[in-house]
């Protein structure tokens, strides 16, 4: 594993209960779990770059590394029909609610049996199902949408709680700032979590707002959190009191997740030069991998040793491999399904597609 | 069969399937404690209440867009912008959220959201607040767009619209409010979405319109017919799903049309429909589809520029008589 | 005048400099000056509901009667030079900015001599020469465009203020929001005056946030301020103050200006009875009446009496009644200039208008 | 003349409009230190600092309105966006604001701003990066929309946009920005608005179009001349304002045309081409106008499919088949 070599560093792992507890009270098997998923996570992620790097992939790639804590941690405490809905850079979270590696690369592939029948890719995952509600590309857009689903939720007056990820870039977007005024306003149980990896593209965060991420939260009225997202444990056990919190008709809340991107923005995007040194990205590699500050909690506490983590990590290699296989073996999606889903029903009174293809579906009348 | 206004109409239509089902909520700014901007909403929240008749902030975008995200998962939300001119602000929620989600997740999550609100000019509003919206909301894929007439249409397409599993906006017209007309009284009384109307049967020539320019049309017909011009009005109801059978049914009939709109030409609804005319009716075609729009600038506040901005009847009957090679007034 | 019945009423004017000087501060010119300016006002504004009436005024005319004191207290510390952009209740800060009473008039009549043209309307009232930059009938639309001004003066290295107004309920839009995050981050001159009636048309401000107007600038990196805009002194005190702090280069300012519209929001709503009570209105107009007060403060200070109060008074409506008689005599627009100013030249290369009207001019090649 | 990609041609542009007048500026999203998502920007930061190199947060809406204001008071910004697809955000500031401000304050206020970016579909960006904007730029009387599709036009056209005193749309293309081509070394070359721009001549059939689907008109015509057929490409160039004088005179000679266009086809530009061609000159016309266009659904990611979906050769040269009623391939 890459993070082996910096075995020695200390992490700046919290010991909120000061018991001396290395896993602060989260449960052994709990936090194993973390670990599997993280693995996952970061095995998955460096398979779709290894696909995107050999043409199976296309389009815009945007990678997760080092920020798997965040999706393990808070996702790892919703319930199924609790619902998510997040930017682009989805991969892990889609993975999080419980969405198949094999379907998830598969739709990277752009293939038939994908999560979203191949038309959605890298950055437009659904299973509505597990309650994973996409990827939204157009940055902020996601922000009304989850504070809908938190409509739903008090109108049907459910108990589920409405995650939604957001990048610290996306605060600047007016529908951030709608969105967590209605969710004021009317009390709604949802989350809006900033993953601030500190960069939009190759935008620092401090160039484009004149405060942090957590001050930006100020005005609404809704209580704004910060918090540590390389550390899944820190993440994990904050997120379980948020939920509950939400769930109990706390009303909406705001987190600041401190969290930092390992990789470039996007396949094309060098992981640094520009707008970051490589000395800064090595930095942060080294002391913030969330994966290793787990498996020192993990080692430290004695319920895991390197023999099981590496057992654990072929495991979950070869499910990322199987995926992979998978998604390869999937054939394309039929293009005679076209215009399949463009609306709930193709054949309508009155013609839904005017392109005057011959494969066009016509009107219902014009058929008879 | 009664005699109720427009407003009335949509009134009903709204009550009626609010008490038909439970997820069905109305959200906008006045619709609750002020009835309404145009008291369509009248009465609504003393019956239903605040949980499903609910005023919002000025945030056009974020309640668009929680509607979005509400109709995805179970509630059929009527989202009422004050007027469409507005509803800029929400396009995005409205083309890149609501038209593609059923699409990008490959049939998994409906969008049945309603947006509905007033559309095109009203009385000296100014270039901001009488703008005719219909190609931001036609030119993409996955909305539908209805445009109702009259009372029994207006109550017909708004109960088709909600029941719809697509979103579907609902363009009204300020200045259609009061107008008066039968309406059945049929708690399942539906105008099914994409179809067409004749408004008005004829031999000579075809006016294809929808919206309020329906009226214009009609009285444009009336003054043709004292000239013995025998004029079709066929009212489009639904831009998108469009029902082309009955506009080419029409123009086969009469071999020459002329599209009339309210709002701007430059690609209007009337490009659409005249481009798609003379692709498949060539050979019936007497003459080139003429197009009658608002003048191509914003429109002005002072009542004369107004008035001669509007596609007015006169236009109209000019246009008919342009495909009809005729000279008018008898002459 | 209409605030003689209450005289003897105190109103809530505040004594700044303990001083016991009831202009505080506020040399008796100016002073003087505020309150022909805020009769002016009230004359022009009871004019255009007449007009309205008779049906000379039509599409949506919104009076700023109980607001005076906002437009004469701010605009009135402004150089010619500075900009000043607003919502649709503008005629008064148009004619604060010295668009005369007559061009206003005419161009709610819709007239040629309207300081539009006649095209735009009460909504639209523009002035560039004077620094008055319309009326936009979107809400938060002028944010953005103020927002423009302060980067080009800051640009150009000049020293004037963009002063922006907006109703309370502008603060719920985006363009709020990311206006403000640009203003912080660049530090543009401008101040977001916010004048806070309390109400966007029928809503309560408090039913549509969760926080206060003046907790709604937090989050921002931009100075909070909150000023009585019904005094007409105090408001000119400190917007004094707060523009020479932005024209030194203090950066942007947000003020929660609280204020009382005494009218219905449009001519078509009721002054009272859906969304507030008459009792609520009533007492309002009774102690928060803008001239009312400064004629206290004028007549305490011994700087005005009564009758020279009256002498201004129909010193105002005369000039009133004169620019309702040159609305009245103006002709209208000549519909043959109806796409002049669509575009800077209208007769350009290609079609600019394709209207298919005989009368819609040309593309240039074409007409040789 | 120099051979240089249309990315390096806008460079240029940029660089020398900025150099020529002070009051031209740069602003949008990794413009300045990342040289643009793009990098069209390239060196223009290390060359003009940051007073006129501007990076901005993601706040369409918010930079392209401050923009607007800037223009309003003499400056000339140049708004990128990093794609049109996000413009969606910003369209209140450019309908409501910057195409309304002249005509509402009777030509008192210009806005000489400039609104670029790639538009339409590059690849596998799937439906929410694919959309091709011009129809929600043209519809509305007040801007100016110019479409360039090779390097010469991109400079040339891109130099007229910032000289211009109204609002400009400048929509390029991510697959063009590699392109290579001759453009002319002059500081004050310039491609007036407004001016088609006849690509290939022929007799046989127009193809009318716009952007980058000029590349595929023309790879059409190469292959219908294999076959006999010749084909004339007319790059409108500029969309509003519109060449019709160059359109028609193309249609009078060939009696037959198509459009062709990268987007949709409900209201799209093809749908106000084909109708003014039939409008005026309906009896040159020896088959209907027809249309290609992207499939009417959101634009899918798999490569099949959105191969499928996009408005190809072949689609054309059918269509241009078609209208000359011949089966093709010599048949
Ligand atoms: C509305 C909009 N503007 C711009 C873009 C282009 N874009 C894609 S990602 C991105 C940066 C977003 O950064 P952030 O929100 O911090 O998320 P991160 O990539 O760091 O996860 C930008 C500018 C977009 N997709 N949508
Ligand atoms: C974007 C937009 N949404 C809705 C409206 C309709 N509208 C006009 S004024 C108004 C209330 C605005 O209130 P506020 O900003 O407090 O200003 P005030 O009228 O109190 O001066 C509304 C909702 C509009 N003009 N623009
Ligand atoms: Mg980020
Ligand atoms: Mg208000």
């Amino acid at each position: 594993m890459a993070e082996t070599k910096t075995a020695t560093k200390k992490g700046p792992a919290t010991r909120d209960d000061m018991s001396g507890d290395p896993l602060n009270g989260v449960a052994p098997e709990t936090a194993l779990r973390l670990m599997r998923n993280m693995l996952l996570f970061r095995r998955f992620e460096e398979k779709a770059e290894e696909g995107y790097a050999i043409g199976k992939i296309g389009g815009f790639c945007h990678l997760h590394i080092g920020q798997e804590a965040v999706a393990a941690g808070s996702i790892g405490v919703l319930r199924a029909d609790d619902y998510v809905i997040s930017a682009y850079r989805e991969h892990t979270q889609a993975l999080a609610k419980g969405i198949s590696p094999k379907a998830i690369m598969a739709e990277l592939y752009g293939r038939a049996d994908g999560c979203s029948g191949g038309r959605g890719g890298s950055m437009h995952l659904f299973d509505a199902s597990k309650g994973f509600m996409g990827g939204n590309g157009i940055v902020g857009g996601q922000i009304p949408t989850a504070t809908g689903f938190a409509f739903a939720i008090k109108y049907k007056k459910g108990d589920q709680v409405s995650l939604c990820f957001l990048g610290d870039a996306a605060i600047n977007q007016g529908a951030f700032h709608e969105s967590l005024n209605l969710a004021a306003v009317w009390k709604l149980p949802v989350i809006y979590a900033v993953e601030n990896n500190g960069y939009g593209m190759g935008t620092a965060f401090r160039r484009v707002s004149a405060r942090e991420v957590k001050d930006r939260g100020d005005g609404y009225g809704i209580p704004c959190h910060r918090v540590n997202g390389q550390d899944v444990i820190e993440t994990y056990t904050f997120f379980s009191k948020l939920v509950e919190t939400v769930r109990a008709g706390g009303g909406p809340q705001y987190v600041d997740v401190r969290t930092y991107r390992f990789k470039g923005h996007s396949m094309s995007d060098p992981v640094s030069g520009t707008y970051r040194s490589k000395e800064e990205v090595d930095k942060r590699v080294e002391q913030d991998d969330p994966i290793r500050m787990l498996r020192e909690r993990l080692f430290e506490a004695g319920v895991m040793d390197q023999e099981a983590l590496e057992a654990m990590d072929n495991e979950v290699r070869a499910e990322v491999n199987e995926a992979a296989e998978f998604a390869d073996a999937s054939p394309v999606p039929d293009p005679a399904n076209l215009y399949q889903h463009a609306y709930a029903t193709i054949n309508e009174h009155g013609r839904l597609f005017v392109d005057g293809r011959e494969d066009a579906p016509r009107a219902r009348d014009e058929e008879s | 069969m009664a005699e109720i206004t427009y407003r009335e109409a949509l009134n009903q239509a709204l009550r009626e399937e609010m008490v038909r089902d439970d997820a069905v909520f109305l959200m906008g700014e006045e619709v609750a404690e002020y009835d309404g901007a145009y008291k369509v909403s009248r009465g609504l929240l003393k019956e239903f209440g605040n949980r499903r008749i609910v005023d919002s902030p000025i945030s056009e975008l974020g309640f668009a867009g929680l509607g979005v995200g509400a109709a995805m998962v179970g509630l059929r939300p009527v989202i009422e912008f004050m007027t469409f001119n507005f509803s800029y602000l929400a396009l995005d929620q409205v083309i890149n959220t609501a038209a593609k989600w059923l699409y990008m997740s490959n049939g998994q999550i409906n969008v049945p959201i309603v947006f509905r609100g007033p559309n095109g000019s009203a009385l000296q509003l100014s270039a901001q607040h009488s703008q005719s919206c219909e190609t931001y909301y036609v030119h993409a894929p996955g909305v539908k767009v209805v445009t109702p007439a009259t009372p029994a249409d207006a109550k017909g397409l708004l109960k088709a619209a909600i029941r719809d599993n697509d979103p579907v906006a609902v363009m009204e017209g300020e200045l259609l409010y009061n107008m008066k007309g039968e309406v059945p009284d049929d708690d399942d009384f539906i105008v099914p979405i994409g179809k067409a109307d004749v408004k008005r049967e004829g031999e000579d020539v075809s006016i294809i319109t929808h919206g309020k320019s329906v009226h214009v049309a009609l009285q444009a017909a009336t003054k043709l017919e004292k000239e013995g011009v025998q004029v079709e009005v066929v009212d489009l109801r639904s831009i998108r799903p469009l029902d082309m059978q009955t506009v080419l049914a029409s123009v086969r009939k009469t071999n020459r049309a002329v599209y009339l709109e309210e709002g701007w030409a430059f690609a209007g609804v009337g490009a659409q429909i005249a481009s798609m005319i003379q692709e498949e009716a060539f050979d019936d075609l007497d003459a080139p589809v003429l197009r009658i729009s608002q003048a191509d600038v914003p429109m002005p506040y002072a009542k004369n520029l107004e008035n001669f901005a509007r596609p007015t009847v006169d236009r109209v009957v000019k246009a008919c008589n342009r495909v009809l090679y005729r000279n008018g007034n008898g002459r």
